[in-house]
């Protein structure tokens, strides 16, 4: 061992100024912490639904505006005068509120009237979120069960659309159904549903020509919006994967069992709130499962829900109503898809004997 | 009407019929229980404080009865009810001395130092691990109010960073004796009408430097009332259930305050909060 | 890389992560060597579990490396007096963990005087593991990793249990700290022998060294040092916090997994620190007694940050000054590494056996916790090391329903502060888990 | 759309016509034992086994005693085309309250724990509106005994899916923050309004 006993200059002695008494902070380790926070999670969920808002304005110009605007604002509003009734602290800072409502607006028609769109922010904030103790709380996704209760409530006004302006919907003759209405229609009277395979609607339903709600109709622009998700680490894919991946397996199977039930699976993956629902109402981490194996049996059974509802229910489109169902599977869902914590059962348990040692 | 009466006929048959097979059953696999364990249940206060040591009220009856363990365990029961129990046990039941909680300390934000500020949970056993949570004392009210919380009735007030206890409503179950990190809570007999409110163990100056509330042991006390007050250490006691006339207390006069009666403990806490 | 038929050594272990390490600010310079202090506070226990007993009492002549107190059983160590002078007076001083400790004050005479040395083993190699093993006692050496366990209990386990590895921890992945970075660097022989001198005395010969892969100095002069070594690889490691927590390390090395309460023994392998092993190699060869260890004095309003060797028993008021004092307003003092060491409220705690590093943040480095409602976002259970289901836990914890968070496996809980770091809404969870496990014990106690 | 006659039974009875989310009967037991996933599932296994015994006991008598016009004489006096069809729910309750009081005695004696856990509540299913509800949608939509029998015992596992899903809900509630006023049993309301809001969405799937 190099003893060095040469003591090294020492600097010259300075003063230690100290902090002034009770000026310290004393707090359990860690002492550090991510720069991340619940506002700035917001935030950028709220930035990469940008796209999609922007598509939809352009789409159904200030419809569009309307909608989101007001959800926006009446989620907020509702969220502000919940915390001053029950006399608690602002939360409307942390933005939850105003994703809710650009969500919800994301999942309703254009011509969606005003007092539907505070009804819907009602039952999102309130209802779905505050009354259930607030962000965090909340066992249901708050838009997906405000859209639940809108279309269950107010399916004529929910279900309304604009007229096309586009290419398609003269190709199609029908202005005031989506396509899955359509396509689910056309299916009960086993009309031919070669023209929803065609790789043309196939091409409008990714660009967004077709008709939908606001923020659901173009795909393109919510998978840029999922590529930023990813790329800000803000979900994991693990749920989008599963959901998009059983959707496409499912409807497979049942077009290979029973032709003519249903259109394809890229027409299920392309039309309604599938892209919209997997990427940005299921990811939501507070009505998720927390592990990723969770998240995996979460995406498949609300595939396979999706699915159910769409070809065989009433409803032609079941993406909120499968969220909502499969947010009440949640707590089973993290109690049995938890493994157990690091080194509780080793596979690879290594025990020495005797002999090995020298 | 021929239906009528044959349908209630039928009834009343298929009634006496299942009426049958059920006492039968019942019979057959009754289960034994004691009907006084029902009873004692009923007159225990149902709080489930768990104060007398076991899980609720209904347990703790269940041991009266099958282990014949004393029901003066707990504190809660009214004396009417206290007797009942007794009687249903078959058991001489003793006069119960009332007992209450006191915190043994004065030192609330007014009084003791602080010297860091703490940022954590809001709970005293987890700020206790961590410098006692910033006070400079390290026997005192670290003031973050877990016996407050744990007290079923609501007889803990925390006031300007120091924990109170209402004797009035104190039911004297100990729970938050159990809770308080720095074990500064103690039954004593509700007859005792003054403390010296300090739990520091610290020699005068140490003591003095954290807090301007503490006892600091010069004897004043001890030298007007001997047999009331004793010193122990640097600490001063007031013997428990003594009688302490107010007089006796403003002819002491503690020069820090820290012998008070229970009555101007609660007044002068209140004073202070208006006054910060 | 090893011929044992042993697991694949992953190198890194699952969850983790890897927060800015401000490692550069102490990692340069050598390790510098402070003058002589008045005044050392030596506190006298320094090691867990039995205090040791004191011999001397106020006014008693002392001689550098004097033996002041002596092992109080067999999980404990003896104490020995920094420099030379007089005992002072025995009193209270702030322990690292906020509680006053008993501390004895030696008061130095300047003249820093040995007293009679052990007999050194310069030629170790034939000396009988009893005799090193009685000397690792004698030098009251313990873990200087931050744990603080008596290090010849370590050395001695049960007969009944195996022991074929020696793993020995230089990950160091709290970040600010490189004391054992540059003790690695510039003592490395010392850490290699005292390598050997463990080997020796546990009789075997497999030695894996881990280092992070950030400190290549440290790893070229381990490899140096060990060359011609069989059977000892000094073996680089991902750069992740906790590597160098016990378990985390033995599975990256060896593969093997300790199980869930379970310790390092269990799976044949013995952890030791390197700081341990440098002074082990001191007691050894130089007789000396641990009266010095290397201390990282960092953080943004230090002045001149750096390592130093210091004696035990120095304020941290004084260490501060050797490191030319404060240069702007200090929020948090913390002894120890940002992750699981320890907040201070006082100037007065000195340096002891375990304390690797004296770290101060200034306000604006300091983000406070917050108690915000967790959203299930799943960072912390991502990144726990233990893999705990650490929303649930916090959650359940927050609600104090301490039942529920032992069947969520709380006492599992390494307290690395991963989960707390990640935590976007700022929630203290590893203090919810500390007061969790707490309670849990004196639970159990109880019953 | 599944036309088989046995799925249209299973799947009604558990999903689309749930007993519990779609006919709103048997609240009380919903709410009463749905705190823990453990009670949940012994009340949901006594639902089950109560309702397929009920069930199948209720369509025996429905099909050979109440719906069919009985002739017989008892000495002089004789009886033409009686129908005691009127006397349904009568018999039912009376039926199913003797029943449910024999399987509570053999619970208390066999499974002590059990019986503990469900307190209060499996009195409750005495004379439960599920169980009778389940008894009487057989008598109406005139099912074959086995075909009714595995109705009841749907009709339970409906009342068992829903209980589970809500009591794990409630676990997770209970660590929740609620605001006072929404604490206990208007929260679960609530939860269990939106609940049955979703499974509407399965609304269809069988005629």
């Amino acid at each position: 061992m190099e003893e060095k006993e040469t003591v090294s200059p020492v600097p010259e002695q300075k003063a230690v100024t100290l902090p002034p008494d009770g000026s310290l902070l004393l707090s359990s380790s860690p002492h550090i912490r991510t720069s991340l926070s619940i506002n700035k999670i917001m935030g950028e969920v709220m930035l990469c639904l940008l796209p999609a808002a922007v598509m939809a304005v352009c789409r159904y110009g200030w419809n569009a505006v309307r909608v989101i605007g007001l959800c926006m604002i009446f989620c907020a509003g509702w969220e502000m005068l919940w915390c001053k009734v029950t006399k608690q602290a602002q939360t409307v800072r942390d933005l939850s509120a105003l994703l809710t409502g650009m969500i919800l607006g994301l999942n309703l028609s254009p011509l969606l009237p005003w007092w539907l769109c505070l009804a819907g922010s009602f039952v999102a904030i309130v209802i779905a979120k505050q009354v259930f103790g607030g962000l965090g709380q909340n066992p249901f996704n708050p838009a997906a069960v405000a859209r639940v209760a809108l279309l269950v409530g107010a399916a004529r006004p929910m279900t309304t659309w604009a007229e096309l302006p586009s290419a398609f919907a003269q190709m199609d003759g029908v202005t005031s159904a989506t396509p899955l209405t359509a396509a689910s229609q056309a299916a009960a009277q086993h009309a031919d549903l070669a023209l929803y395979n065609s790789s043309d609607f196939l091409k409008n339903a990714f660009l967004g020509n077709i008709g939908g709600s606001l923020g659901e109709t173009c795909t393109l622009a919510i998978l840029i919006g999922a590529a930023g998700l990813i790329s800000l680490k803000l979900i994991r894919l693990y749920i989008p994967l599963a959901i998009l991946g059983t959707i496409t397996v499912f409807v497979w199977i049942v077009n290979a069992a029973a032709p003519g039930l249903t259109p394809g699976p890229l027409f299920h993956l392309l039309t309604g709130g599938v892209m919209l629902g997997a990427f940005f109402m299921a990811t939501d981490y507070v009505t998720s499962p927390v592990t990723n194996l969770g998240g995996v049996v979460f995406g498949i059974g609300i595939g396979v829900i999706v699915c159910v509802i769409r070809i065989w229910g009433s409803f032609p489109e079941g993406m909120s109503f499968a969220i909502v169902i499969m947010n009440a599977l949640v707590p089973l869902i993290d109690k049995f898809c938890y493994k157990r914590p690091f080194g509780w059962n080793p596979v690879n348990a290594y025990q020495p004997r005797r002999g090995e040692i020298k | 009407m021929t239906n009528v009466i044959l349908a209630a006929l039928a009834l009343a048959i298929l009634g006496l019929v299942l009426g049958m097979l059920i006492g039968y059953t019942a019979k057959r696999f009754a289960v034994q229980t004691d009907p006084r364990i029902e009873a004692i249940t009923e007159l225990l206060p149902g709080a489930n404080c768990g104060g007398c040591g076991y899980a609720g009220c209904a347990d703790y009856a269940r041991a009266m009865v099958e282990d014949g363990v004393s029901p003066a365990g707990c504190a809660v029961v009214s004396e009417e009810n206290f007797q009942k129990i007794s009687q249903a046990l078959g058991q001489d039941s003793g006069k119960r001395e009332r007992k209450v909680a006191v915190v043994y300390c004065s030192g609330d934000n007014g009084h003791a130092r602080r010297v860091a500020l703490y940022n954590g949970l809001n709970d005293c056993r987890a700020a206790a691990v961590l410098s006692g949570g910033g006070k400079g004392c390290r026997f005192g009210c670290i003031g973050l109010g877990s016996c407050a919380r744990s007290c079923q009735f609501g007889a803990i007030e925390l006031r300007n960073g120091l924990a109170v206890v209402h004797p009035e409503i104190c039911k004297g179950c100990g729970k938050c004796t159990e809770v308080c990190p720095r074990k500064l809570i103690r039954l004593v007999s509700a007859e005792t009408k003054a403390h010296v409110y300090c739990n520091s163990l610290d020699k005068g100056p140490a003591k003095r430097k954290n807090c301007t509330a503490g006892c600091l042991a010069c004897r004043k006390c001890v030298k007007a009332a001997p047999d009331i007050f004793n010193a122990q250490g640097f600490l001063v006691r007031a013997r428990e259930g003594a009688e302490i006339s107010d007089e006796l207390i403003a002819s002491i006069n503690c020069p820090t305050g820290a012998l008070q009666s229970v009555a101007d403990h609660l007044r002068s806490g209140k004073g202070k909060e208006g006054a910060a | 890389m090893n011929s044992h038929h042993l697991p694949a050594a992953p190198h890194h272990f699952a969850g983790g992560i890897h927060p800015a390490d401000g490692k550069a600010m102490s990692a340069s310079g050598t390790i510098r060597i402070p003058p002589l202090l008045d005044k050392y506070f030596l506190v006298i226990q320094q090691n867990i579990g039995i205090p040791p007993k004191l011999l001397v009492k106020k006014g008693d002549p002392v001689k550098k490396g004097q033996l002041i107190a002596e092992a109080g059983g067999p999980i404990s160590v003896p104490l020995h007096a920094p420099t030379s002078g007089t005992v002072g007076d025995t009193l209270d001083i702030p322990g690292a963990n906020g509680a006053p400790v008993p501390a004895v004050e030696i008061i130095s005479d300047g003249k820093d005087e040995w007293c009679e040395p052990m007999e050194p083993y310069a030629d170790w190699r034939n000396v009988s593991r009893e005799r090193l093993l009685a000397r690792v006692k004698d030098a009251g050496i313990v873990g200087m990793g931050g744990a603080a366990f008596p290090t010849h209990a370590k050395l001695s386990p049960p007969p009944e249990r195996a022991i074929d590895t020696l793993v020995i921890n230089g990950a160091e992945c709290e970040p600010y700290l490189t004391a054992d970075d540059h003790l690695m660097r510039e003592a490395a022989q010392a850490v290699i022998t005292g390598a050997g001198i463990c080997a020796k005395i546990l009789r075997i010969s497999h030695v894996l060294i881990g280092v992070e892969e950030n400190k290549p100095e440290a790893i070229t002069a381990l490899r140096a040092a060990a060359k011609g070594i069989r059977d000892l690889s000094v073996v680089p490691l991902h750069v992740r916090y906790p590597q160098g927590g016990e378990k985390q390390l033995i599975y990256a090395l060896t593969g093997r997994k300790v199980m869930a309460g379970g310790l390092p023994m269990d799976v044949g392998c013995v952890v030791q620190n390197v700081g341990t092993l440098a002074a082990i190699a001191d007691a050894v060869i130089n007789g000396r007694p641990l009266i010095e260890r290397v201390v990282t004095v960092t953080g943004s309003p230090v002045a001149e940050p750096g390592n130093f060797r210091f004696r035990l028993g120095t304020p941290v008021r004084k260490a501060l000054e050797f490191a030319g004092g404060i240069r702007k307003e200090v929020r948090k003092l913390i002894l120890g590494g940002p992750m699981m060491g320890f907040a201070q409220s006082s100037l007065d705690v000195t340096v002891s056996k375990n304390t690797s590093g004296i770290l101060l943040l200034a306000a604006d480095e300091v983000r406070q916790f917050e108690a915000g409602p967790c959203l299930s976002c799943g960072r912390c259970v991502e990144a726990c090391p233990m893999r705990l289901l650490v929303s649930t836990l916090s959650k359940v914890c927050e609600n104090e329903r301490y039942d529920l968070a032992d069947e969520n496996y709380v006492m599992n809980c390494l307290e690395c502060g991963i989960c707390t770091y990640v935590c976007p809404a700022g929630r203290p969870n590893v203090q919810h888990f500390r007061r969790a496990k707490a309670e849990l014990r004196t639970m159990k106690r109880k019953n | 759309m599944p036309s088989n006659e046995w799925l249209t039974i299973t799947v009604g009875a558990i999903l689309v016509n749930n007993i519990v989310l779609s006919r709103i009967l048997g609240i009380c037991p919903f709410l009463g034992v749905s705190k823990k996933i453990k009670t949940a599932l012994g009340m949901g296994g006594a639902v089950i086994f109560v309702m397929g015994i009920a069930s199948l006991t209720t369509a025996c008598l429905y099909r050979w005693l109440l719906s069919v016009k009985l002739d017989f004489r008892i000495g002089s006096f004789a009886v033409q085309n009686l129908d005691m069809g009127f006397t349904r729910i009568l018999v039912f309750i009376v039926v199913i309250a003797a029943l449910v009081q024999i399987v509570e005695i053999l619970l208390q004696k066999f499974s002590p724990a059990l019986y503990g856990a469900l307190g209060i509540y499996l009195p409750l299913i005495t004379t439960n509106c599920a169980v009778l509800g389940a008894a009487q949608l057989n008598a109406e939509s005139g099912r074959g005994i086995l075909q009714s029998t595995v109705y009841g015992i749907c009709s339970g596992m409906g009342f068992a899916l829903a209980l589970i899903l809500f009591a794990s809900l409630r676990e997770r509630l209970e660590l929740s923050r609620i605001p006072k006023a929404f604490q206990g049993t208007s929260i679960a309301l609530i939860t269990a309004g939106i609940l049955a809001l979703a499974f509407m969405g399965f609304s269809g799937l069988v005629k």
